[in-house]
This record gives C-alpha cells, structure tokens and sequence, in this order.
C-alpha cells in the first residue's frame, strides 16, 4: 500500500521536473528541475528497495545520487559558461543552430 | 578460365585506367579492343562450332561456404553473344569520346561500365550479379553528371534514383528466394542461380510471396529494358548524356533488361502465370506504338532515337511474353532433341524467343550505330534538332548515307540486322496470339514513317546554307561506323551467326540446375 | 539476495578472473591518469595522442585474448565475458580510436584533459559491453554520457556551447528517465540482473519502465522523438566529437537497447516489437525525408545518422519478432550479427563523413563548402564519395553488405512490408547523398574557398574509405559473427 | 553443271559496288561498268534460259535462318521476267549514260541502279518468301534513294518518303500473310523438309497446302498478297505515290516506275497464282476486280494531267490493272494457268513500249529543260522528228492499236474477261471486269493522243519548244530496239503463251464484241484530234465543272492519305502522345519536389529551442507508447 503511496509521490514530483524542464527558461530553473526528476527516481527506487527488502535498489540510488551531483556540476560549470558569453543565462538565447 | 581471365582484365585495365594521366583515349580504346578481341576468340573457341547448349566454362570460387556467396560463373550461347555486343559497344564509346583535358575521367568510366556489364552477364550467384548491376550504374551516373548537357544535374539524378530504385526491388526478389531456399532446404544458405532459379522450387513459394518476387525481378528489368510506365529515366538520361554515355545506355542497358528476361527470368518461365505474360504482351505493344507515336513528334534526333530505342525493346518484351505463353513451360524433354532443320515438327515459341533475343543483340549494334553517327553529325554542325539541320547529304555525304543506313537498319529493312529479330517475332508472336499483328503492323508503319521523316528532314531537301561549311568525315570516323555497318549487314546476312546458338540455348534450358 | 551475500559471492567468484578479465579495463584507466598527470608537464599534444592511440592499439589484442572464448560469468551474472561483448568492446574501442588523431586539428588546449576523457569514456564503454546488470549498464553508460558532454564542450565559440548545452539537459533529462525507468523495471521483477528476471509482478509497471528505459537509452542512439538534441550537437560541436557522438556512443546504446530491450524484457518482447517498430518506421523515414532538402552539410550528415539509426534499430525489431512468433534461432542470429556487422561498418561510414569535415575550416558547413573538393583533391573527393555512396547501400562496399544481411534478416524474419518500407527509404536516401556528391566532383569551387587539406585531414578521410571497401568484401567475416550472437543471451 | 542463274544477280552486285568506287574518281566510267555487268546478267540469263530448256526448272535453296531457306528458283515463268528485266535494263542504262551525262553524282546513280537492276533480278529469281521479301524491299529501297536521287528538291524528297511509307504498308501486308501462312503451315508433315515459305513447295503443292490450311485462310493468306502487289504496282488505292515518284531522273521512272519494279507485284500474284487459284474463289475475284477497276480509275485521272510524266504514270497504273485483271480472270478460263500467260505477256510488251515512252519522254524533257507541262509544248514532230517519231510508236501500241504488239496483248485480256462473263452465267459481278477493261480502253486511247498531241502538233507554245533539238542519234539506238520490240512482238504471242503454259487458248470473242475496242479507238483518235490537234482545247474551261474537279483532286484519294490520315489522326496522335509524355516526364520530378517539400516541412519541429525539444519527447513518446497499447489490443 504504502509503496503505491509513495510511487504516486515520486511520479508526482517527476511530472513537476518535466513541467520545469519544459516550461522554464532560466538556466537554473532547468537545473533544479532536473535535480527533481532525479530525485523522484531516486526517491521511488529506495521505496521500492525497501518493499522488496533488497539492497539493490538502494545500491543503484547511492550511484545514482553521485552522478547527479557530477551532472550538477557539469551543467553549472556550462551554465557559468553562457554567463560569461551572454552576461544572463537565458536558455532561449541559444537558438542558433536549428532546422 | 579463360572467361575469367578476360573479365579479370577487363577489371584491372578499367581500374589502371586511373593510373594514366595523358594518353588515356589510346589507352582506353587498345585496352577495349583488347577485351573485344578476346571475348571473340573465346566466343570462336566455345561456341562457333559444338555449342549444344546449357552452360560452358562454369566456374565456382567459394568465397562464404555457409552463407552460400560463392564467385560462380559461366555463359550461354545467349550471354556470349551479349558479351561480344557489350564488349563493342564500350569499344565504340571510347571510340567516340570527344578527346579533351577533362574528358580523361571520361575513359576510367567507359571501362568501369564494360567491366561491370561483363560481370553481370558472366555471374551465376545473385550476389555479385545485382553487385555488378549496380556497378554499371554509377559511372553512367558520373558520364551524364559531369559530361552532361542541359540539366545535367537533375537528368543524372534521376537517372541513378529511378534506376537504383528499380534494382532494389531486384534486390528484394533475390532475398526472397534466399530465404524461401533456405526455409525449404533446411536453412542452406546459398545465393547460386543453378540451385534458386528452379522452377519446381519457386512454385513452391507462396503465392503472394512469389507474385511479389515476378513483380520484382520483372520491375527492375523493365525499368532498364526501358518499358512503357517505368521509363520515365530515358529521355532526359539519353538527351543530356555525352554520346558514349547515349551509347551505352542504348546498348548496354536495354542488354541488361534483356538479359534480365532471358537470361534470368526464361530458364524459370514456369513461373510466369498466363496473366503476368499477357500484361507483359501488353506492355510490349503499348512501349512499341507509345514510344514510336512520341519519337514521331520530336524535334531533336537523339530525343528521337532514344524513343525509336525504347520502342525496339517493345518488340523484346512481346517476344518474351508472346514466346513463354506459347511455349508453356519450357522443358528439357520438350526440346532436347530440337533439330530446326526438321521444319516438320514444330517446336512452338522457339521463334520469337530466339527473335527477341536476336533483337537484343541487333538493337544494340543499331543503336550504337545510330549514336556514333549522330555524334559525328553534332560535331560537324553542332545541331541535333532537325530544323537546324536539312540537306547535310550535299556537304557530308558519306556521313549522311550512313546515317541512313542506320536509320534503314533500325526500322527492320531486311538484309540488315534489324530485320530478322523482327520477322521472327512478327511471325512467331502472330503464332502465339493472332489480333497481336495489327498492333505490330501499325507500330511498324509509324516506326518506318518517322525514320524516313528525320531522314527527310535533317539529310535531304535543300541546304541549311547557316549551317556553313562543314566537312565531310575522315577515313578514320568513316571506318568507325563502316565497321558497325559491316557488322549489322553481316548479321543480317548470315542470321545463323546469331540464331544457332540462341535456338540451343532455348532448346536445353531444361538443362539449367546443370551447374 | 541481501546484499552481504551478493557481495561476498561476487568477490570470492570474481577475484580469480578479474585481473585478467579486466586488464584491458584497469591498463586504459591507469594510461589516462598518466595523461591527466602528464599534462602538468606541458607535452606536445601530438605525443598524448599518440600515446593514447597506442594504448588502444594495445587494448585491442588484450581485449580479444583475454575476454572472449567461452562465457565466463562473474559477480552471479552481473558481467558475463563472451565474444558478443567482445566484438562490441572492440568496435568501440575502434571507434575512439578513430578520432584520436583528427581531434588534433582543433583540440589546443588542455589536449589531455581530451584524451584522458576519451579513454575514460573507452573504460565506460568496454564495462558496458559486458554487463548484464542494469546498475552497472547505469554507471557505464553514464560516465560515458558525462565524459562526452565534456568532450562537446571542447572548444570556445558559441555554436559549440550552444551544442553542448542541448546535449547535457538531454542527457541529464535521459538519465532521470533511466533511474525512473529502472525503478519500475525493479517493481516489476525484483530484480536487476537482465538474465535473472524469473517473475514479473506487474505487468503495468513493467510497460511503464519500458516507455521510461526506451527515453533513457534511447536517446543517445537518436531515434525519432528523442533526436533533436543529437542534429544540433552533432552540426555545433567539433568534428571529430561529432564523429564520435555520431558513432561510438551511438553503438554503445545500441549494445544497451539490444541488452535491455531483449534480454531484459524477453518476457514482454510482443509489446517490445511494436514499439520499436513504430520508432524504427519514424525514425528512417523521417531522418530521410527530412534529410532532402538540407543545405547543412554536417546536419545533412546528422540526419543521414538519424535515418542509419532506424536501420540498426530494425533488429531489436526483428529479433523480438522472431522470438515471438518462434522463428527459430537461426533467423535471431541471423539478425543479431547483422546488426553487429553494420555497427562496424557504421563505425567507418558515418564517423568518416563527420571526419572528413576536417578538410573544410569552418564552423557552420553548407553544402556549397564542398563544390570542386574533386578538382583540389581527388583522392579525398572518391573516398568520400565512396563513403557517401556507402551510407547509400551501393554495392562493392561495406554499406551495401550490411544493409543487404539486414535485409536478409527481415525477410527471412517474414516482416516483408518493413522491408519494403526500408528499401524504399533507402531508394529515397540516395538522392541526398548524390546531391553531396555532385557538389564535389561537378561544381565549381567558391570564390575563397575555405579547405584545410593538409595529411593529417585527409589520411583519415582514406583510410576510412579503404576500410570501406574492404568490409564489403569480407564475405567470410559475416558467419564468424552468427556464432558469436547467440552470446547476446548470455 | 554450272548454275548461271546465281550470277544474274550477282554480276550487278558486283557493277554496284565497282561503278561507286571507280567512280568516285572516274565518274564516266560508272555508267560503263554498271551497263557491262547488266549486259553480263543478260547473258547469264540467256544461258539459264538454254539450261532450262535443256533440263527443266533450276532450284537451288541453302538453309538462311530458323526455319526460311534461301536460294534460286528458275521455271519459264522466272525466266521471261529476268529476260524482261535484264533487257529492258541494259536498254534503259545505255540511254541513261547519256541522259545522266552531265550529273555531278552520276556514279552514285549507276551504282543505285545496278543496285537496283541487282534486287529485281534476284527477286524474280528468289525460291523463298522471305528471301523475296529481302529483295522486294531492296527495291523499294533502291527506289526511294532513286526518287529522291535529286535531294536537294524538296519535291523529290517528300515524294520519295511518300513512295517509301505507302509501300511500306503493302509490305508490312505481305509479311502478315507470309506470318499467317507460316503459322499454318509450320509442322505440317506435308512440308517433307522443304521451309513452309518456299516457293516452289508452295506452287507445286497448292492443292495440299489448301487443304491443310484451308481455302478460306489461304485466300486470306492471297488477299493480303494482294495489297502486297497493290503496294508495289500501286493498284488502287495504294496508287498514290507512283505521280508524286515521277520528280525522279526520267530514266528512273522509266526503269523502276514503268518497267521492271512496279511490276514486281503483277510477278508475286501470278508467282504465287497457283496459290491464289487453290484458296477460295473470293482470293481470284477480288485480283480481277481490283485490276479492272484502277485500269479504269487510272485512266480517268490520266486524262485530267497536265503533267508529261504524270500521264504515262497514270497509264503505267492503268496498264498494270490490265495485267493483274488478267491473271485474275485466267483463274476462270479453261486452263488455269493461261491467266498467268496473258498477264505476262501484256507485261512484257508494256514493259517494252513504256520505257519507250519515258526515254522519248526524257529526250523532251532534255530539251524542254525538265519542264514537264504538255500545255507549254507542241510542235515538236517538226523540231524533233525522231524522238517523236519514236514516241508515235510507243503511244500507237499504248493505245493498242493494230498490229502492235499491245492490241494482241490487250484484247486478248479483254476478250478473257468477256469469256468470264460468258462462261460464269452471265453474272453482273462477272461482267464489271469486261465493262471496266473495255471503257479502259477507250480512255487510254484518249489520254495518250491527248498527250501525244498536244506534244507533237500545233504550235510552239514557249520559248524551249521553238529551240528543241533531237538529242545525237547514237544514243537512241536503245530507243530503236524497244520501238522494234514493240511494234513486233506481236508475231510471237502464242508462242509467248506456250512457254509459259502449254497450250494456252488464245481467247476470242464474238466478233460484235471485238469490234467495240476498235471502235473506241476509232471515237478516241478522232476526239482527241479534233480537241487536241488542233488549238480548239483551249477554249474549253471545265474547271468550273464539280465533276472535273473531283477528277482534279484524284478523287481526294491522296488528300484523304496526306491531310486528313496523316495530318488529322496520326500528327495529333502523336502530339497528344508527347505532350502526355513530358507530362509523366515531370510528374516523377514532381513527386520529388514535393517530397522534398515534405521534408523541409517536417524540419520545423527542429526550432532549436531546448524546451520545445522536450515538448516534442514527451509528447511523441506517449502518442506511440498510445498506439503500440491500442496495437496490443487488437
């Protein structure tokens, strides 16, 4: 019961990160949106771990947790670098390359 | 062996042709005559005396045992004489190649088609003939994209689409009788003809999957052949090609369609249900008449002798159709003993088969022909409409009278080439299906009157005086198109050059699986 | 099982082969940190590449001796050597070491940072080729994805930021999908292990990590919904990532898909097969079509990539209808080693083409760059045209062979209407190519024309082309790699 | 022994090629050495005719493809056509040397017509259909490149491609019935391994071969043999090239257009009599009264020309329906083969006085520098006694007039017809022929005085007509023998119908009917001297008369042909036919550009917009993921 509960939550939280990514401009935005989505996996595989009692899961949210925060950085240091180029960072800036 | 040593020439000389930066037009034209040369004496060897039919000098390389691509070749009497026919025409197009700083590529091109036309006629594994039937098609691309005239660029385009286009579904037939000889032989995986092209094994395919493979092996044909709906490459392939490249497209490519039929698709004849033959009759006629009332309009004479090419080959998709439909399955039993000189007992689509394929081999000689001296004519006069031109025969008119012998072979005057293919399938399909004739008589007329109206228009009456001075053509050119004369008037003379080994050929087909 | 007991089993089973099993693994890690620590010392980024490509050269033969043979098994089927990985292990080592030396052109600085990242990415990618387990296929895949991002960020101008930075959020976006997607694969079976799959709970769940796992993965390889991010990436970053981008990692997710989707899922292949078959149709056709009209020489390319990814694709969709139907084996392996010989030949076609873009300096390539390459340079001009023409699927190379067992594979897997579908795409695809081609060999070259054709651009362009060439005459290769598919399964 | 009758045709084969080759540098000598190698085809054909006499028909056939032999097949009747031909060929050379004197080209005319002489030669002499049929169109070749031997003319040109196209038709007729025979005949057991075209089996056997294809077919088979001949002896209503042909050099209408190749299909019918006599009645019926019929519609427009040249076509047209009426009637007579021996005769002894009447024709025109218009001429028998001297005599045994040799030929075909007439009961059908050949020759006695007179008395009416010389005796000498011949060959008619069929009855009829012809030819001389020889004729104007003029427009025969076949149906045909061309022609770039289109369409969803990216994603993952459920369901 419980584990629906909380699969609903994470489901949840996800589509708020996929309204972030879709909707926001603002660089930073996108990134907390995206560290939303990650979260709401990783929320749901330690609830499924712990309903199964398996140590899997978890083993995949404690990897999953570190590559976040690699892609965090990753994306700030990019972000830092449309700062530097543009002086804001406003996604929509970058729409050269189309069609 | 020795077949396959003149194809691996054939090979290396069109790949050194690369290798030659100056003197490439000698090079190409020793380097052709060479290969013509040697595919005669072979064919002299095999099969001017003690050709009893079925398949000689068979070979097979294995190259992939257990996915069954093997290098397996061999020819008929039907294939040898289309290999004499390929071979001069890739002769006469270097012959015929204005010889500047840029055209060197030209000559690379010519070759690499005449290797790849040997290919086609001499593999016996599916694999490397559609290999070799794609092969040709890239360096006729290239001729009619960079030596090209008028819309060079969308008439190359479309030629290489329309055509690749048509070989895939080929393609797709191939791999349908893979797969159905493999699921029928407990997963043998071969890609030989001798073991797909069996009629009792075809027929067992399921019907929707085999009419789907007639369907495609017939598209591809009939798109090189070219017949009626699906010809739509040919005018502008032919008009913006350099003249080599009109001249293997005239020769080279209708022999492709037509060893398509005959080669490929008559040892199976079985296969065909009495429908498919009529609407290949149908085709035939409509090609014949449509192509013949269009060429009767044009105003530039290549135009027109691309449309008078097309409607031959109507004449060859009648003779398939006509000659399976009368002939029924041919069997080895029903012709193993078939002696023509015994008029008494009657070997019934014998004929136009033989007609057809005869035409093949006269169309090509014809056409290439018509093309050389339609390129001396533009060099002098720098015309191909027959409004620009008129009355050439006073100035040129050792090149005006060969003109008109082409012309003359090519509507079916007999004593030429042009005239025994036709009477036989005149005859012979008239056997198969009577109210076919009218048809014929009136494509014939048509044929007949356009011919003589370009001869009219451009050659006789009164001289185009803005044309200036031109010359009439040196020894050499003379000696060019008196050779192709020579050979067409040969031909017509002595049929039984042709026809001996063409009837053998039809008369053990039965004999196909021998390899 | 507890975790305890996984990890003291896996340990005790692994210790013994690990150091062998893994030494292609351990020696390219340890050769990048080299690097990395080289890099204080300022050396000539010539001698980092070639010492990266020597490391790889090595790896090659190490990778081949030391995996393949017989299965061998490890951590209880979490990574399982066999020659199916090794085959894919190699090709992808192949293809970093493809752009090793054409990245020298624009990478200036920190060139060791690259190559230390490339051989990183190769660690990631070796890993991936073996594992059987989606928690190690996870951290593969992602350092691959995040080495890559890296690489696409090399360089300053605007374009290539603007490419990197589509590339990270959608690959960031991916990887969410991933872990969502794999939390529900672990609802559905209580398990990560693709082979150990017993029950499966509910079926729903199971649908929903399938939908989740196809954005996930493939997204990298580009198919059709997912792929806009790839056009952008693969026309903005530098050429030889590109290359890369275009197709190492596109076979790495291939491998992953063909891992996931069918072992994985082998209990839903049905629902499997119809969604990539409907993915595979969008994907060719829409990458051909869309392909026609552009005048982006290296978006040209990138849609021609698209439409390739459709073909590879097409054996998942084989192989999982075959499984349903019960085609037999041979039919699957048949189709298995169809798609393991066109991602070689791949491997050369398109990250060739991306290659050759080298010989032009500019960052924004229109078709018109290209006219009269023939005339400055013959030789670049054929071998391009070759590989142009291979893309195409004319025969006497690679292309026509791959496309051609791939055809085999459909119609001997009855799916006649796909292949029709994709003979006509292919028919459709010539043309563009041809138009790329009549641009070089027939046109006029621009007024200041902008080609940089020195041997470090044009060797690759050859050699590419050679090997071309001769994959479509290594007939005997192809039976080779049917007995190695079956290692698909395990 | 040795067979002469291979070199009949060969020996001109070789002057064809001898008299180009030499005269691209000696032109002179062209006409030598074409006019030799006929004079040897004549003598060979003297040898043959001896070997014949002593030892019955030659046949000789080689086997040439699949089933069709070729080879030499020599019985009286071959031998009289190849006399004929040679003859009157070397006759017509020997004046053409001089006629052709002065033409640049002279040594390709010789070649064309030693070319020429060669095909008809070996025509006549051929034992198979098909290799008939490959002379028979070497002639029309010869006679196309002939017509139009003057290119330059665009007359010249159009009319020979017009000669080329209509007997085309007629030939493309013959093959039909060559193909319709085959068909029937191919596996006949009765064939006993000679090939089911070959001549001789086919004539030796008509009884069986009639019986294994059936007389229906068989007249099918003779019909469309027919429309052969029609094609080549211009018969109504394939007449209408044989006028415009007459642009031509005089000698080569006299050669091809009067005496040997038009008369090539008279040969194939009474070649093929037996034939046509085995089939059904209808096949002989419709030879008689198609014969009869152009005999008469000939004449009526003969008489209407103005043309010199024109006027001795028409009655050459006329004559040859003579010839075929006859073989066609013969069928009926007593014998049957006697038809065959009329016909021959009338051919041969027309074949003598119209090269007469050319070659005279082409002395005047020398003069009158090619201008053609009888209206401008006369008064020539002063200026230029001996040409017309000899033209009298050619026009008295045109016009049949006793003791010609015509008037026996003629009224012996006529009083055929009237024996027709009388022996199948009196019939109407059966007494159109009489009616038509008789009224014929009342015309023909008209239109040649008409001509002859207008030529040869009253005045001068131009300047050339005052100047004109008799060209140098020696080069009439041809002329005096055919005059001869023409007067004289009367003397050897029945002998003439003896060596064709034995004992052929010279047919008669009551004297009443006898007396109509001449009495014709009694009205016609006086008409037209009182007309013509004097300057009465130009007072009269029909050309307001309606029924003058449809005589005019040649019945509008020719402008049903040219303007409205032609014009009106086959030009729009094909125009329609290209313009639907071109169109299917850019369809297929169509579909291209559209597609093309397409795609640049389809590129829009690439805005390069991260976010929308996304939209798209979601958004196409769940409308597939949409239609694989629904694909699951069903």
């Amino acid at each position: 019961m419980l584990i629906l509960l909380v699969a609903m939550l994470s489901l949840i939280l996800f589509t708020i990160g996929l309204y972030g990514v879709m909707t926001s401009n603002i660089g930073i935005k996108m990134m907390i949106s995206i560290e939303i989505l990650l979260n709401s996996g990783i929320l749901n595989l330690v609830a499924v771990g712990s309903y199964y009692y398996s140590s899997q899961p978890m083993l995949m949210a404690l990897f999953a947790i570190a590559i976040g925060v690699v892609e965090s950085v990753i994306g700030m240091s990019l972000l830092s670098a449309i700062y530097r180029k543009f002086g804001k960072i406003s996604i929509s800036l970058l729409k050269e390359i189309k069609w | 062996m020795f077949l396959l040593a003149i194809f691996i020439i054939s090979i290396l000389v069109s790949i050194g042709s690369f290798a030659f930066t100056s003197r490439r037009k000698e090079y190409a034209i020793i380097s052709s005559a060479v290969v013509m040369v040697l595919t005669v004496v072979y064919s002299l060897l095999h099969f001017a005396s003690s050709y009893s039919g079925g398949y000689v000098s068979v070979s097979n390389i294995a190259l992939s045992t257990s996915t069954g691509i093997y290098f397996s070749t061999a020819v008929t009497g039907f294939t040898d004489w289309l290999l004499i026919l390929g071979t001069v025409i890739i002769f006469i197009a270097a012959l015929i190649t204005k010889d500047n700083k840029d055209s060197r590529t030209m000559y690379s091109y010519i070759l690499i088609a005449g290797a790849g036309l040997y290919g086609i006629l001499i593999s016996r594994n599916f694999l490397f003939f559609y290999i070799f039937w794609e092969v040709v098609l890239i360096p006729v691309y290239f001729m009619i994209g960079q030596f090209g005239g008028k819309n060079k660029d969308s008439a190359s385009m479309k030629f290489f689409v329309y055509t690749q286009f048509g070989s895939l579904f080929i393609l797709l037939a191939i791999l349908t009788l893979y797969n159905f000889y493999s699921l029928s032989h407990s997963g043998v995986l071969t890609f030989q003809m001798s073991a797909l092209l069996n009629t009792s094994f075809i027929n067992t395919i399921p019907v929707l999957w085999k009419d789907f493979l007639i369907f495609g092996f017939l598209f591809g044909f009939l798109v090189k052949m070219p017949s009626f709906p699906v010809h739509s490459w040919l005018p502008d392939s032919y008009e913006s090609a350099p003249f080599p490249g009109t001249v293997i497209l005239a020769g080279g490519l209708s022999v492709m369609g037509g060893y398509g039929l005959f080669g490929i698709l008559l040892p199976v004849s079985g296969i065909f249900s009495s429908t498919v033959l009529y609407v290949l009759i149908l085709l035939g006629i409509i090609s014949l008449i449509y192509f013949a009332l269009t060429a009767m309009f044009q105003q530039s004479l290549k135009r027109m002798m691309a449309f008078a090419s097309a409607a031959a080959m109507g004449f060859v998709t009648i003779a398939f159709g006509a000659g399976i439909l009368e002939a029924g399955t041919i069997s080895a039993s029903a012709y193993a003993s078939a002696n023509i000189y015994n008029y008494s007992t009657f070997y019934s689509g014998i004929l136009e088969l033989s007609g057809g394929m005869f035409q093949i081999v006269a169309h090509g000689l014809i056409m290439a022909m018509i093309f050389a001296t339609l390129y001396f004519i533009t060099e002098k006069t720098g015309k191909q409409t027959m409004m620009n031109l008129g009355g050439i025969f006073r100035e040129a008119p050792v090149l005006s009278s060969l003109f008109l012998a082409g012309l003359l072979a090519s509507l079916g005057l007999p004593g030429l080439a042009g005239f025994i293919g036709e009477f036989s399938i005149f005859v012979g399909s008239f056997q198969a299906i009577s109210w076919i004739i009218f048809f014929l008589i009136f494509g014939m007329i048509i044929t007949a009157s356009y011919h003589i109206w370009a001869a009219q228009k451009s050659l006789f009456g009164p001289y185009n005086e803005n044309l200036g001075k031109i010359g009439d053509i040196n020894s050499k050119e003379i000696s060019i198109l008196m050779g192709l004369l020579i050979m067409i008037f040969i031909i017509g003379i002595v049929p039984n050059l042709v026809y001996v080994p063409l009837v053998s050929y039809i008369a053990h087909l039965g004999g196909i699986g021998a390899l | 099982m507890n975790p305890y007991v996984f990890f003291t089993t896996s340990i005790t089973s692994g210790l013994s082969g690990v150091l062998v099993h893994y030494s292609s693994v351990f020696f390219l890690g340890i050769v990048g940190f080299i690097i990395l620590a080289l890099g204080i010392f300022r050396i000539d980024k010539r001698i980092t590449a070639g010492i990266t490509f020597a490391a790889m050269a090595i790896s090659l033969p190490v990778l081949y001796f030391t995996t393949s043979g017989p299965a061998v098994s490890m951590f209880g089927g979490t990574i399982i050597f066999n020659d199916f990985g090794t085959y894919f292990a190699m090709v992808m080592v192949i293809s970093s070491m493809f752009i090793v030396f054409p990245a020298l052109q624009k990478i200036n600085l920190k060139s060791e940072v690259f190559y230390a990242l490339l051989l990183f990415i190769t660690v990631g990618m070796i890993i991936a080729a073996f594992s059987y387990n989606i928690i190690t296929i996870f951290i593969a895949f992602e350092s691959v994805s995040i080495g890559t991002y890296v690489l696409a960020s090399f360089g300053k101008d605007r374009r290539t930021l603007e490419a990197s930075i589509k590339y990270f959020f959608t690959g960031t976006v991916g990887t969410a999908f991933i872990i969502f997607g794999a939390s529900f694969f672990f609802m559905a079976t209580s398990t990560f292990n693709l082979r150990g799959i017993t029950t499966v709970n509910s079926p729903e769940a199971f649908l929903i990590a399938l939908a989740f796992l196809i954005i996930g993965f493939g997204f990298k390889m580009a198919l059709f919904p997912l792929h806009q991010w790839a056009l952008d990436t693969y026309d903005g970053t530098e050429n030889s990532v590109s290359a890369f981008l275009s197709s190492g990692t596109k076979i790495l997710a291939f491998l992953i898909i063909l891992r996931i989707f069918l072992v994985g899922f082998s209990s839903d292949l049905q629902s499997v097969y119809y969604f990539f078959v409907i993915i595979a149709i969008l994907t060719m056709t829409y990458g051909n079509i869309a392909a026609l009209s552009q005048n982006n020489l290296k978006r040209l390319l990138g849609y021609s990539s698209i439409a390739q990814a459709g073909y590879l694709i097409l054996v998942v969709v084989i192989v999982a209808y075959s499984a349903t139907n019960k085609l037999g084996s041979s039919v699957i392996d048949f189709a298995i080693a169809a798609g393991m010989f066109y991602s070689l030949v791949y491997i050369f076609m398109k990250g060739g083409a991306f290659i050759t873009m080298n010989v032009i300096s500019k960052e924004k390539i229109e078709l018109s760059d290209i006219s009269g390459l023939a005339k400055r340079s013959p030789a670049t001009a054929v071998s391009f045209a070759i590989i142009l023409l291979a893309l195409a699927g004319i025969p006497l190379t690679g292309g026509f062979m791959a496309k051609y067992y791939l055809f085999i594979a459909l119609i001997s897997g009855q799916l006649w209407w796909l292949a029709i579908i994709a003979i006509l795409n292919s028919a459709i695809s010539v043309f563009y190519y041809l138009r790329v081609i009549q641009q070089m060999f027939w046109k006029e070259p621009q007024k200041k024309d902008t080609f940089n054709l020195t041997g470090w651009t044009k060797s690759p362009v050859i050699i590419s082309a050679i090997i071309v060439v001769a994959l479509g005459l290594a007939y005997a290769m192809f039976p080779v790699l049917i007995s190695a598919a079956g290692g698909l399964f395990g | 022994m040795f067979i002469y009758a291979w070199l009949i045709f060969i020996s001109p084969l070789v002057g064809f090629v001898l008299s180009y080759l030499v005269g691209i540098k000696y032109r002179n000598w062209s006409g030598i050495i074409a006019s030799t190698s006929i004079g040897l085809s004549l003598l060979f054909s003297y040898l043959t005719y001896l070997q014949v006499n002593a030892s019955g028909p030659i046949h000789e056939s080689v086997h040439w493809f699949y089933s069709i032999n070729y080879g030499i097949y020599v019985d009286h009747l071959s031998l009289v056509m190849v006399l004929m031909v040679s003859f009157v060929g070397l006759m017509i050379h020997l004046y053409a040397m001089h006629y052709m004197g002065k033409d640049p080209n002279r040594h390709v005319y010789f070649a064309e017509t030693a070319l020429f002489t060669a095909g008809m030669l070996g025509l006549v002499i051929s034992s198979n259909l098909v290799f008939f049929f490959l002379f028979w169109e070497l002639v029309g070749l010869c006679s196309y490149l002939l017509i139009g031997f003057w290119f330059f003319k665009p007359n010249a040109a159009s009319a020979a491609k017009k000669a080329f196209i209509v007997t085309r038709v007629g030939d493309l007729l013959f093959l039909a019935g060559m193909a319709l025979l085959y068909t029937h005949l191919i596996g006949f057991t009765g064939l006993n391994g000679s090939s089911p075209l070959s001549i001789p089996y086919l004539i030796n056997n008509a009884g069986l071969v009639a019986a294994h294809v059936g007389k229906v077919t068989l007249g099918i088979v003779s019909v469309l043999f027919l429309a052969a001949a029609a094609g080549k002896s211009s018969q109504f209503p394939l007449h209408v090239w044989i006028p415009d042909a007459m642009e031509g050099p005089t000698t080569v209408s006299a050669l091809i257009h009067a005496a040997t190749m038009v008369t090539a299909g008279i040969y194939l019918v009474a070649r093929l009599f037996q034939i046509f006599q085995a089939s059904a009645p209808f096949a002989l019926e419709s030879v008689a009264i198609l014969g009869a019929f152009t005999a008469v519609f000939a004449g009526i427009l003969g008489l209407v020309v103005n043309d010199l040249k024109r006027i001795l076509a028409y009655s050459t047209i006329s004559q040859l329906g003579y010839m075929l009426a006859a073989i066609g009637l013969g069928g009926f007579l007593t014998i049957g083969y006697s038809g065959v021996a009329y016909g021959m005769y009338h051919l041969v002894v027309h074949a003598m006085f119209k090269a007469l009447l050319f070659m005279t024709a082409g002395s005047l025109l020398l003069a009158m520098m090619e201008l053609r218009d009888v209206r401008r001429m006369g008064g020539l028998w002063k200026r230029m006694p001996v040409t017309v001297t000899l033209m009298f005599i050619g026009a008295i045994t045109l016009a049949a007039i006793p003791p010609t040799a015509a008037y026996f030929s003629k009224d012996a075909i006529i009083d055929a017809a009237w024996t027709y007439f009388t022996g199948s009961g009196y019939g109407f059908i059966s007494f159109l022929p009489w009616l038509f050949l008789v009224t014929g020759a009342l015309l023909t006695v008209l239109y040649t005085f008409r001509m002859f007179f207008l030529v040869a008395l009253g005045k001068p009416r131009s300047k050339l007509a005052e100047e004109a010389k008799d060209p140098p005796l020696h080069v009439q000498i041809p002329l005096f023998f055919l005059a001869a011949f023409s007067l004289g060959f009367g003397i050897w008619q029945s002998h003439f119908y003896d060596y064709i069929s034995p004992s052929t009855p010279i047919p008669s009829a009551p004297i009443y009917i006898e007396a109509i012809p001449w009495a014709f030819i009694v009205i016609g001389v006086v008409i037209t001297y009182y007309l013509y020889g004097t300057e009465r004729w130009k007072h009269f104007h029909f050309s307001g008369n309606p029924l003058y003029k449809v005589v005019k427009n040649k019945f509008y025969i020719d402008y049903l042909f040219t303007n409205i076949i032609a014009e009106r149906v086959i030009l729009p045909l094909s125009a329609a036919f290209s313009t639907f061309e071109s169109h299917y022609n850019t369809s297929v770039d169509v579909v291209g550009h559209d597609t093309m289109r397409l795609g640049t369409f389809m590129r829009r969803i690439q805005d390069g917009i991260i976010r929308n990216y996304f939209v798209v994603l979601i958004s196409g993952i769940s409308i597939i993921f949409i239609i694989m459920e629904i694909l699951r369901l069903i």
